[in-house]
């Protein structure tokens, strides 16, 4: 399991990875909110923490295709299947990889971009802590997309649509934790669901996951 | 006699289509009537006025446009667990007449709400479900059209829906708890008082029976196009199996 | 380990293509698939390999014993030969890999990325990777495609190690590998078109 | 015969043109499919049938 893992994240970081390109993604997005909204720092105040989410989530969604499609194409999903190593915790390390490449790097950068769109000092903390929780979710969700469309040729597009209304609860629990938490109201009740959702989806998706990648493989 | 029987393919095509032009007259009838009644012979609402005609169609649509999604999460685990493919057949032909319903629900919302709330959209917690429902309408109905193996198919829109009904449900409660933030106690005008669970309280009986009514056929009407449509998919699914034998024979 | 096929029916798409297939393979014994493409070789080792569920028939002895490789190797081009056997090799438990380059003779190669390698020094590492699963029965689906005489004389000492430390393969292919072992013609296993009726659950 | 709707005449009868014409394209959608859906079938099931 620990070599499935290595070689993926050795995989992303590796030239042609893409690791960074999530970042990178973020990074401009945030840019662009401003200069479409506009400059007023009450403006991007107030909207800082949902950008923040969107951004994110954005830039999972995009990183998502090449979660399984590549391993698709050049045969290693056939040979994981028949390998001592049950498809469930491939699915889950593949996820777990994801979230490592793509979810962490927009957890740490998140802050910093929050400097950009003016957050309020009260909610840097949530940002981070709401996309710490709900980040992983977000990948785990993914894998389940990215299964149910790894055999199609143009599965991208699909993918998306998707997987984007299985993103919604996380991330109106996520958002509304950082709104919340930016304008010093209490957050514990959509924290405790954002919680929830993650860890529901940690536990019982990659099942979902495996068997919809086993039907895919036949 | 069980009801499996119907789940042969050509047994389930007969059967059904002796059946389907009563169905299709009933509903025809039930609607028919239920709408000129409405319409034509009952009165305005006090606070409403005419727009609680509306009513009429707003309130079966959206009933169906859940249970449509209920119906096509059964039918996906009757595929699931027994492997018939008529029932993952009914789950795409239904998907597309929920989405239609859906779609009817949202948009009579929208005109009703444009003066009752005067915009045409509001992010109010119910119509906002029902957007996230057409959502995913969407994804499930384009899922069925990308796949070409029928059985692959039919197996990951019925993974799809069963997710899908989960995280639909969330959704709901999100959405719920999502707005409440924004504009507490805000919508006197809530769909809740008119439409909904508490109907039989706050819609007094001259609106209730012609309601009835057109919930019935409505009804009716679903029942006759998706048994309809799955004779339909029955049909498709024998020609490329037809044609998946003559590349094999070949 | 011996694996026993029983009166296996395979399917493609939905459509038996090869059925009532019977044969046993003993430690030691290789079995060559031979047919027409489009007669179901690949069909019938993915399904013996477990990859897609037979629609009727019995297969013993291929739990956790089989090696499966297919048309491609799974290799990753931007990780070095050594990098890609040693991935195989932890995910199947087992710890050296150094008979693998030596048998296919990567050894000079093995600091390389895999892009880099010619489509023959490809196959010769996807090949490899069996020596690295440990397992008793390998299942090769064509395996010599874009391999020269030199490098398929090498994959055919390979298999014959393995036979000969009590091992067993299968494999399709359509050339002649020298190996001392039974052809199985798959040609007259083909699967009757089913019959149309008024449909069933199959709509034939 | 036709009900005073007062101020609120477009709404109602839009909604009811909108809803009965999403529903009558819903009907005719179907019902084309289906006659079309059945005829190629018909068509193929004779081919295949004549080649035994």
């Amino acid at each position: 399991m620990n070599a499935l893992l290595l070689r993926d994240l050795r995989l992303a970081l590796r030239a042609g990875g893409g690791f960074g390109l999530g970042l990178a993604f973020f990074l401009i997005l945030t840019v662009m909110v401003p200069l479409s909204v506009g400059p007023q720092p009450a403006l991007l105040a107030s909207i800082a923490p949902g950008v923040l989410w969107l951004g994110a989530l954005l830039a999972c969604l995009l990183s998502l295709d090449r979660l399984l499609a590549l391993d698709w194409e050049d045969g290693s999903l056939d040979l994981l299947a028949t390998a001592p190593l049950p498809l469930e915790s491939v699915v889950s390390i593949k996820a777990l990889a994801h979230w490592i490449t793509t979810g962490l790097p927009l957890v740490l950068a998140a802050p910093v971009l929050g400097v950009l769109l003016n957050l309020p000092v009260g909610g840097f903390k949530w940002v981070v802590i709401s996309l710490l929780l709900g980040t992983p979710a977000l990948s785990v969700i993914g894998t389940f997309g990215a299964a149910l469309t790894v055999g199609l040729k143009r599965g991208g597009l699909l993918m998306s649509l998707l997987v984007m209304p299985l993103y919604l609860p996380t991330l109106i629990f996520g958002a509304e934790v950082a709104r919340r938490g930016a304008i010093g109201m209490e957050v514990q009740t959509p924290l405790l669901m954002l919680a929830g959702i993650s860890a529901a989806s940690i536990a019982l998706l990659p099942f979902a996951s495996a068997a919809v990648l086993r039907i895919n493989l036949r | 006699m069980s009801i499996w029987e119907y789940a042969n393919p050509k047994k389930f095509i007969t059967s059904t289509e002796r059946v389907l032009p009563a169905l299709w007259a009933a509903s025809a009838l039930c609607i028919g009537v239920g709408l000129i009644w409405g319409f034509f012979f009952t009165g305005d609402e006090a606070r409403q006025g005419a727009t609680v005609k509306i009513i009429y169609l707003h309130v079966p649509a959206a009933m169906l446009a859940i249970n449509t999604w209920v119906m096509m999460l059964v039918t996906s685990l009757v595929w699931l667990v027994r492997r018939h493919h008529v029932s993952a057949l009914a789950a795409r032909a239904a998907a597309p007449v929920g989405m239609v319903m859906t779609l009817i629900a949202l948009a009579t919302g929208a005109i009703w709400g444009q003066p009752m709330w005067g915009t045409w959209w509001a992010w109010d917690p119910r119509l906002t479900s029902f957007l996230i429902l057409f959502l995913f309408y969407l994804g499930y109905i384009a899922l069925w059209e990308a796949i070409e193996d029928p059985d692959t198919a039919a197996d990951l829109t019925s993974f799809l829906c069963l997710v899908g009904s989960v995280f639909a449900l969330l959704s709901r409660y999100a959405v719920n708890f999502w707005n409440q933030g924004l504009h507490q106690g805000a919508s006197i005008f809530r769909a809740e008082a008119v439409i909904g669970t508490d109907t039989e309280e706050k819609v007094s009986n001259i609106f209730f029976y012609p309601l009835m009514l057109c919930i019935v056929g409505f009804v009716l009407l679903f029942v006759a196009l998706v048994l309809y449509r799955t004779g339909t998919e029955i049909r498709a699914r024998r020609i490329k199996a037809l044609m998946a034998r003559e590349r094999v024979a070949a | 380990m011996s694996l026993v096929i029983t009166d296996l029916c395979i399917a493609r798409g939905g459509i038996p293509v090869l059925d009532g297939l019977s044969f046993t393979l003993e430690p030691g014994q290789a079995l060559i698939l031979r047919g027409p493409n489009g007669s179901g070789k690949t069909t019938l080792l993915r399904t013996i390999a477990g990859l897609q569920p037979p629609i009727s028939g019995q297969m013993e002895g291929g739990e956790d014993t089989i090696a499966y490789a297919g048309h491609s190797d799974g290799i990753k081009p931007t990780l070095t030969v050594t990098e890609n056997l040693t991935f195989w090799a932890s995910v199947f438990g087992t710890k050296s890999i150094s008979n693998a380059l030596k048998a296919f003779d990567l050894e000079l190669l093995c600091d390389r990325p895999a892009g880099e390698l010619s489509a023959g020094q490809k196959r010769r590492l996807g090949l490899s990777r069996m020596l690295v699963t440990g397992r008793p029965i390998w299942v090769l689906d064509e395996p010599t495609v874009s391999l020269d005489v030199k490098s398929v004389a090498m994959f055919a000492t390979a298999v014959r190690a393995h036979l000969g430390q009590g091992g067993s393969a299968l494999i399709a292919t359509h050339i002649d590998l020298g190996l001392d072992c039974e052809v199985l013609e798959v040609g007259p296993f083909k699967a009757k078109p089913p019959a149309i009726e008024d449909f069933d659950g199959g709509f034939l | 015969m036709m009900p005073d709707l007062g101020k609120y005449a477009d709404t109602v009868l839009s909604a009811y043109v909108a809803s009965i014409a999403l529903l009558a394209l819903l009907v005719l959608v179907s019902v084309m499919r289906g006659r079309r859906v059945r005829d190629e079938m018909k068509k193929i099931e004779k081919r295949v049938m004549g080649n035994g």
